[in-house]
Formats: structure tokens, C-alpha cells, sequence
């Protein structure tokens, strides 16, 4: 089952989502992450996410699987860029289908959290003054 | 041994390349990583990190096996 | 303007969604209500929805307002299907964006619930025993 | 006065019509709703109901003028 994937192209919503139709679902829930124009007050250009994709591949896989068992969902899907994007692109598309709302909510929100928190994907971020640099956000106890 | 290991992010900016091989004696990922963070001068120390091993997370103590591919994980930035 | 509207026709997704970019919005949140073939254990083949347009149209505006108000969004949009649907049509779908998927998240759950408690439309459904009947949940204390 | 009346869902199946025009002495929504109820045998009780004059919601108590629109909703269940 391939529920996750990485894509060097658009992400077209409108095609992936059909993958969340059942006849039986009555709410889907769609998050889409896009490249803002500033971060942390920087005024900001585009973006580079580079994956290690081979560990990104099962840990979104993993993921998904997760979300199957712990959600009452009939179907959930996510998609995650990699290469260079511009402002106003789509970055990462999650989608999930559910008999109830409750459970679209709640999965679509836990599924990107954990995609954020878990897979291997990094955002480099090239600014307006011409700097760039890669981000990576300490959610370890111990600092540098 | 010999190991292949992979960079990605700011650890492929500072070591000046995407990938490498290497021999060295380190028997799991926690040596190694003491080993190669000293030649590239990596800022990180190990706490915040993850590692894997041949494409899955495997803990610091790990054994490592001859031509086994060893990837240390800076903190994940995506969505 | 207008940010709620009732519709008779298909409700189109991906152009609806155009209306939500904003180069400084980070997170993008959908909610689509699909009509399912079940409802309280019965099965169920189509829906019909009534609505009390000009009251409709204002208290679904009016939700939208309170939206933008309350949470820190860059745009908000919800559109309600009336008249006859089918298994798997899209009944009513909400969109917003924010900086932000906290917020996103958070309005996108709030205005679906809200048009759900206060928009005047009612909910005829046609079951496969040959039967239908309009839902009247009831929110107030007060039995019939 | 006389009065427009609007009927939906199943309020509309009771009274058998969509709508009606109704001369009636009541000042204000809750008279004319007790008055109404007893004609169409509407089973709802006013605390489940919601009122609306001219496309707007109203008290029960709010003072009724000629040719005015009312509408009781029956609680609502869209999305």
C-alpha cells in the first residue's frame, strides 16, 4: 500500500484526493502546507527540501499506517515536495476520509504533526537580504 | 570497516559533499559519529541527532556490519 | 462580501480554492461533507437539502465574520449545496487559510460545526426501504 | 394583521404548503406560533424552534407589523 510518497512535481489535489472516495465516508479533511514569503520575520524568496528519501519513503509509509489503526478512517493519503519551490506552491498535501468529522479532524491534524516531526525532509530557506540556510528546529532536550 | 555514509542538509554543507566512504574501527554509530564529527567539524553533538542504518532507524549502540550505509540525521524541517 | 454562499450546482473544489491564496499563508485547511450511504444504521440513497436562502445566506456570513475574528486567518470560504444529491456529492465544503496550521486547523473545525448549529438548511433523507424523512437532531434542552 | 407565513422541512410537510398568507390578532411570534401549532397540529414546542421576521432572527416576544415574513425554523440539519 503506497500512501505516502515524495514527488519532484506538482502536487495536483485535485487527482490525489480522489484516492479518498468511499461511499461510506461522509467527511474528508485536507491540510495543504504552502511556501509562505516569510519566516520568523525574514522576508523569504523559495524554498529547497532535500529527503533522504529511501527512510522518508517508510517513515511516511509507517505513518499512515499509524493513522489507519489509531483513526476510525476509510482512507488517508500524504504527498511531500522535494526540490526548489517558489512562493504560493504546494509543499505538502495530506488527505484523509472519515464516516465522521471528529475523526477527519483529528487524524489530518495528527498526520502532518507527525510528518513534521518524523520524516526525513529538510527546508532550506533562501532569503531576501541573500542568505539561505537550512532549518532545523531543536526538538531535543539537549542543545548544541 | 568500511562504511558508506551519506550527508544531507547543513552536515552535507559542512563536510562539502553529499556522500562518502571510510574506514574506520568504530563498531556502532555513536563511535563513528565522534570520529567523523571531529574530521568535519560538525556542530551537533549527538543528543539531536538520529541515525539509520541501510534505510531504517536503528538505535546509537547498534552493531555495524562491512559496507553498511550509515546516515546521521540532523533535525527534520519538513511540511 | 461574500465569503458563504448556497449553491444548486456542483460545488467545484479546485477553483473555490482559489479564493484562499495568500502569499503569506503557510497552511491551507479543507473540509469537504460528503453524502454517505449510511445514517444511524440505515442505509441511505440520496438527500435532499431546503434552505431558507435569505437567513441562510446571512447567518452563514455571519459565521464567516466571526471566523476571520476570531482566528488568525488570511481567508475563510464555505459553500452549501441545496436540492437533490446523490451518494458521494459534495454537500457542503469549508476552506481557509492562515499563516499558520494551528489556526487553520482550529477555524476550519469551528465553521463547519457553527453552520452546522445556526445556517437554516434541513436534511431529507431517502432510505432504501423506500422511506424519507427530514432530521430534526435537537440542541435545545426541551423534548417535543 | 395579516401575515406571510414560510413552511419548511417538516413544518412545511405538516401544513401541507410552503407558505401561507394568515390574518391573525397575535402581537408577536410566540402567540402566532401557539395559534398556527393548534391548526397544523405542529408537534414541535416553541422552545425547540427558532424564529425569524423578515429574514432575520427575532425574540419570541418581538412586536409583529403588518405583512410581515415569518418563518419558524425547526432545528436545522445541514452539512
Amino acid at each position: 500500500m503506497n500512501r505516502f510518497r515524495l514527488s519532484d512535481a506538482t502536487i495536483d489535489v485535485g487527482t490525489e484526493r480522489n484516492a479518498l472516495d468511499h461511499a461510506a465516508a461522509g467527511a474528508c479533511v485536507g491540510f495543504e502546507g504552502w511556501v509562505r514569503n516569510h519566516n520568523d520575520g525574514r522576508a523569504v524568496l523559495q524554498l529547497g527540501y532535500q529527503a533522504y528519501a529511501p527512510l522518508a519513503e517508510r517513515e511516511g509509509e509507517a505513518i499512515l499506517a499509524e493513522a489507519m489503526a489509531r483513526f476510525r478512517l476509510r482512507e488517508a493519503r500524504c504527498i511531500h515536495r522535494v526540490g526548489l519551490l517558489a512562493i504560493g506552491d504546494l509543499a505538502v498535501w495530506v488527505g484523509v476520509s472519515a464516516d465522521h468529522r471528529d475523526a477527519a479532524f483529528e487524524a489530518c491534524r495528527w498526520i502532518i504533526d507527525e510528518v513534521k516531526r518524523r520524516v526525513p525532509i529538510w527546508k532550506n530557506e533562501h532569503y531576501a537580504d541573500g542568505e539561505s540556510g537550512w532549518l532545523h528546529p531543536d526538538n531535543t532536550p539537549a542543545g548544541i | 570497516m568500511n562504511y558508506r555514509l551519506l550527508y544531507f542538509a547543513s552536515l552535507a554543507d559542512r563536510a562539502g559533499c553529499a556522500s562518502e566512504d571510510r574506514d574506520s574501527d568504530a563498531p556502532t554509530p555513536r563511535e563513528l559519529y565522534a570520529e567523523i564529527a571531529k574530521i568535519h567539524d560538525f556542530a551537533f553533538t549527538a543528543t539531536r541527532l538520529r541515525v539509520a542504518v541501510n534505510g531504517a532507524l536503528v538505535d546509537w549502540g547498534h552493531r555495524l556490519a562491512e559496507g553498511d550505509e550509515v546516515v546521521f540525521l540532523p533535525p527534520v524541517s519538513g511540511g
